[in-house]
């Protein structure tokens, strides 16, 4: 089941698509055209997709703070993201939720979240309704370091290997939870470990390999649709910019920042995917040119659409 | 027919799993132990573990599973075997369930409901004796349900699995065995409708759960003075009946407010601002409200005993008004 | 000498840890990150990290364990980073360490300080920006502390820190840069000691929080048009100075009360009743609150600004009792 | 380090208290003269008993709902422990806090606790104090195989491991949590295995074997007095009553039951006392008798205590 050329292609636009928004994004910010507190995704795009690439249209992911590459790889539309980014009526969430809580449910986007760890149980209920319908859907989490130190990875993990639901749990390990040391937050090297603990498969993989990242995810979702429950999957990567935007990561060295980004995951995709002889040098030039358009677009789209009206303030708090 | 409030809502669990393969229970010890009261008993047997789900001890992961799952298409009945735990998942209730249709722009349904149990009376001390009403009255996105009848409690828990927003049905320990008529069949009770359990042109009381039950014997032995209380049971505090509550004002000129819940920040300070607010011409006298003094709960008989509200702390409440 | 909210807060903890080897502090990213809002700038570097503690993303364990060192000797200042956290730690601050000292008939002491900040602004949405402080004063066994301003941040937290009980101390993160006298040297303010901040007989004005400062900023306005605004800071809600706002309802009649929290069953609530209850002769007007709607916070820009009272809604609802 | 025959005879004498205590309560409870709900330690007094007998003047313990073993072998009065279960002035809490929140500070008793779990950190954080004060005491916190299923399980041991604190943690593996039996509520044989999780030692004992845990108790006590952080332990054992009382047991056999009644601690015990020659038929049976004595003496005690005065339902809410 690897990927044909197209998908291959489809993965390293995904994660082209995800820097330049980042990137873009880090830009309006320093500008101050986005309100808020936003967290990027630059240097972790290797996870979002090599994930992502694997699911169909039952699956649901459920995501962090840090979460336009999860949206954006699940397939969200770059438009509706970046004007909810700016707090438009055009966002998916019509400017409410913002940078933090950007959802597309309908494409089984259950969320960006502002509550470390909270995606944990919520990617175990989706996946316990996909069980309980019977329609082969698996759900995902993506969580950081930080949060596998939180409440609710243990309670969860418990929960979904016990009624092996259909889940698979992806540890984002980039290091670092803010200013906290992966080796001061815990005492273990490879978070993949706590699998023990539940009686469910953990591995570590290469977070900056999305390949690699795209093969342990087959593996443990091909577990998942055939009813052997969840998998604790650990990526090893890294955070390119601060926490958040702003940050000045008085915490680490320029020295380690400078290591990581010589591992870019998407130079590295980009160059096996030439010596691999998949995609010629103009083939990634010309994604590079069209993502950049799209970003482009993107922006003017968020720039354009309106503010919602102050009639939104009450509105969407209750069903009827 | 008659019914104890406990079968009342094991009957609204029944009849609705009947009627919706996307309802589901779950919570510790719901299964072949019946629940911790009781209350889910025969429905193992009756709808298979697949729909009668025993979970570890996980709050967070029963509820933060359920919204999951409500998000995602099922209608979860998540049981907190105490409402004083619901401290350990406040988080997943209150900043995930209550908030999400919100923060997506109004792009996704949780219908989940929380089934869960206050009040004091047992001796189970201050961490399993709490009436936590208020806080959930406080966010947005919730709504909350405190039956004091077996009828509202069999009606209310239909409309509340029914309902697509995350309701907290609390239930109330020392009311299980009560036994009261509940019609036949099918039917529901709206949420956000309240009920003159008795009328009074004199004084109204607003009181929930246990606390309705001691406020109409404090009206039956006030009648005998002459006093005659309109008895005002809310049912649901959110969303709240004003229009019931500011009637009955209008009408009587003097209310007291009882709820088991200690009185500071408890719902009877909403109640009593609504009026000082919207009704302020309606009242002839203070406000007054009756509830659990500034502590916790104590485990020794006598002072729990002294703890809550008595009808004879009602009835002193209601003739300070006089 | 002028400082920040910030400093100011930072100067109190500074103080406390030198002048009481048992104080300490820990929290998420306090120190050499200096804390999310910089508020523990500094203090690692003077104090070591024996006494300032970075800790994991834990919250549980945070409070959890604050509670056990407070229990056995030490005075811990924990950090949450958001208020909106809390709900993920409630059970530790509520069901351990506020009712610990009841529980166990009165022999052990809690002092836990734990530091949180609440309130919307900076465009944090509906999980970083929110303001719960009805909850707690809804807590038998714990003190509310909610500052305005530099000084009192800095009196209250020293006093706060000294206190043997469990308190929670809400800063309010648009007030970290405003500036304001404060009192050279040590200095405490006693908790449960309101503040009139402005004097006035026409009216009066509760507020808490950042709205104390639009609302002495409403205050100024309507002088200009002859009304005289009385603007009272709680500054403590647990305990609360009932002496003082009744004292001025007596002088003025007239009761407006501005919070930033939802006003359903927020501590308006409270106060409107406390008024409605002991004050009922002393109103001329009804009671009015100026809260947000009952909604999550909103991320965009003109819904925040909306959501949160304004000096013109203030101004708006005194106007409407005259 | 073993411990000596006077040290012997008084583990036996705290487990034969313990039972005697328990059983005695059963009895008054039944016949409805104590109120709320009990848990009973009946068939687990090996555990607490093996592990406190290796505490000091500055050690704390946290507990459980289950925790009248853990005060009495804290060496806390059977009288005022009687008498806070009737609910009475003269109990350790004033009758304020009841079987459920039964505590002894000044004995480094942190309370029985309502909330399963919720001594983890408690525990922590008392060991955090010893730590910080440099008084060489340590803290032990006693929970359920279903506490071990909470969030304050994962954050409590991985706070305590990194920040290396003393404190001990023992699992009462009894098989279920009220109706939830292991092999249903967690997909792992040994709890002890999750110490994996937090790169601290993890050990399973027979917990019925009151010389093996008080090894295994023994052991973690030295390291983490020596600095070197924590220990879970895992004791396996068995409750021989219902999870309160009232408890039906239907979710376990007869046969279950009966077969763990065969591997009654105190009879093992005071069996293995015998044949090792540490004491005579005789001893161990004036033990037993005097150990009823002072039970009778407790329910007396507590007859006559008063109920604590309206009075107190406000007082001990604050200090001032
Ligand atoms: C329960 C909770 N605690 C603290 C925070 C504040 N916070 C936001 S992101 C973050 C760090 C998260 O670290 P990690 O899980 O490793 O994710 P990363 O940011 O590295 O992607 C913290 C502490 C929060 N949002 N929620
Ligand atoms: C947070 C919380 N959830 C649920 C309960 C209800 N409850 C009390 S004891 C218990 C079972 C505990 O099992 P275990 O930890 O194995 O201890 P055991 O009773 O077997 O000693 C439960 C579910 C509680 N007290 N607290
Ligand atoms: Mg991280
Ligand atoms: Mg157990």
């Amino acid at each position: 089941m690897a990927p044909n050329k197209e998908e291959m292609l489809d993965m390293y636009r995904k994660m082209l698509l995800i820097r330049e928004f980042e990137e873009t994004v880090a830009n309006l910010f320093s500008q101050g055209q986005i309100p808020g507190f936003v967290h990027l995704y630059v240097g972790e795009e290797a996870v979002a997709v090599g994930v992502c690439s694997n699911l169909g249209d039952k699956d649901y992911i459920a995501s962090t703070h840090r979460g336009h590459g999860h949206g954006i790889a699940r397939g969200a539309s770059v438009e509706k993201m970046m004007a909810e980014i700016f707090g438009k009526i055009d966002g998916y969430c019509k400017g409410k939720g913002g940078s933090m809580h950007i959802a597309a449910v309908e494409l089984g986007f259950l969320g960006a979240n502002g509550i470390v760890g909270a995606g944990l149980p919520l990617a175990a209920g989706a996946a316990f309704a996909n069980k309980y319908l019977k329609n082969g859907g698996v759900a995902v989490c993506f969580f950081g370091d930080g949060a596998s130190n939180r409440a609710t990875f243990h309670e969860a993990l418990n929960l979904a290997s016990i009624w092996k639901l259909p889940v698979i749990f992806v540890c984002e390990n980039n290091m670092y939870g803010i200013s906290m040391s992966q080796e001061r937050h815990q005492n273990i090297n490879d978070i993949a470990d706590r699998a023990v603990a539940y009686g469910i498969p953990g591995v570590s993989v290469d977070g900056n390999d999305v390949m690699a990242v795209y093969e342990a995810a087959a593996e443990a979702i091909k577990r998942a649709r055939a009813g052997e429950g969840p998998t604790l999957i650990e990526c090893k990567t890294y955070r390119f910019r601060g926490h958040f935007e702003g940050d000045a990561c008085v915490y680490r060295s320029e020295e380690e920042v400078n290591e990581w980004k010589k591992k870019c995951p998407i130079q590295r995709f980009g160059t096996s995917l030439l010596e691999m002889n998949i995609a010629s040098r103009e083939e990634l030039d010309a994604i590079s040119a069209e993502v950049k358009e799209q970003i482009k677009n993107a922006v003017e789209f968020a720039r354009k659409s309106p503010y919602p009206d102050v009639s939104e303030l009450t509105t969407d708090v209750y069903c009827d | 027919m008659e019914m104890t409030y406990s079968q009342a809502i094991n009957a609204a669990l029944r009849e609705e799993m009947k009627r919706d393969d996307t309802v589901y229970i779950l919570g510790e010890d719901v299964g072949i132990f019946g629940g911790c009261f009781g209350v889910t008993a025969g429905l193992i047997q009756e709808f298979g573990p697949e729909r009668v789900l025993d979970t570890p001890i996980s709050e967070t992961a029963i509820v933060g599973s359920a919204v999951g799952a409500a998000a995602a298409g099922l209608r979860p009945v998540a049981e907190i075997m105490f409402m004083d735990f619901m401290t350990v998942c406040m988080d997943e209730f209150f900043n995930q369930a209550a908030k999400m249709r919100y923060m997506f722009g109004g792009k996704v349904k949780v219908p989940l409901t929380l089934r869960t149990v206050c009040g004091a009376g047992l001796g189970a001390a201050a961490q399993h004796s709490q009436s936590l009403e208020a806080w959930f009255t406080h966010m947005p996105g919730v709504k909350v349900v405190m039956p004091s009848t077996p009828a509202d409690a069999k009606g209310l828990l239909v409309s509340s699995i029914r309902d697509d927003n995350p309701v907290i049905f609390i239930e109330h320990k020392m009311l299980y065995g009560v036994t009261g008529e509940v019609p036949e069949g099918e039917y529901t009770i709206p949420l956000g409708k309240a009920d003159i359990k008795r009328e009074g042109r004199d004084v109204t009381v607003v009181a929930t759960s246990l606390m309705v039950h001691r406020a109409l014997v404090a009206a039956e032995t006030l009648a005998g003075e002459g006093i005659e209380v309109e008895v005002v049971d809310p049912r649901t505090l959110v969303p709240f009946d004003k229009e019931t509550l500011l009637q009955s004002v209008e009408k009587t000129g003097r209310l007291v407010i009882v709820h088991e819940a200690v009185k500071n920040s408890g719902f009877g300070a909403e109640i009593a601002a609504i009026v000082a607010e919207e009704g302020f011409d309606f009242l002839d006298a203070p406000v007054k409200r009756v509830a659990a003094p500034f502590a916790p709960v104590p485990f020794s008989p006598p002072l729990e005993a002294a703890y809550v509200p008595s009808e004879e702390k009602i009835i002193e409440a209601i003739k300070s008004l006089f």
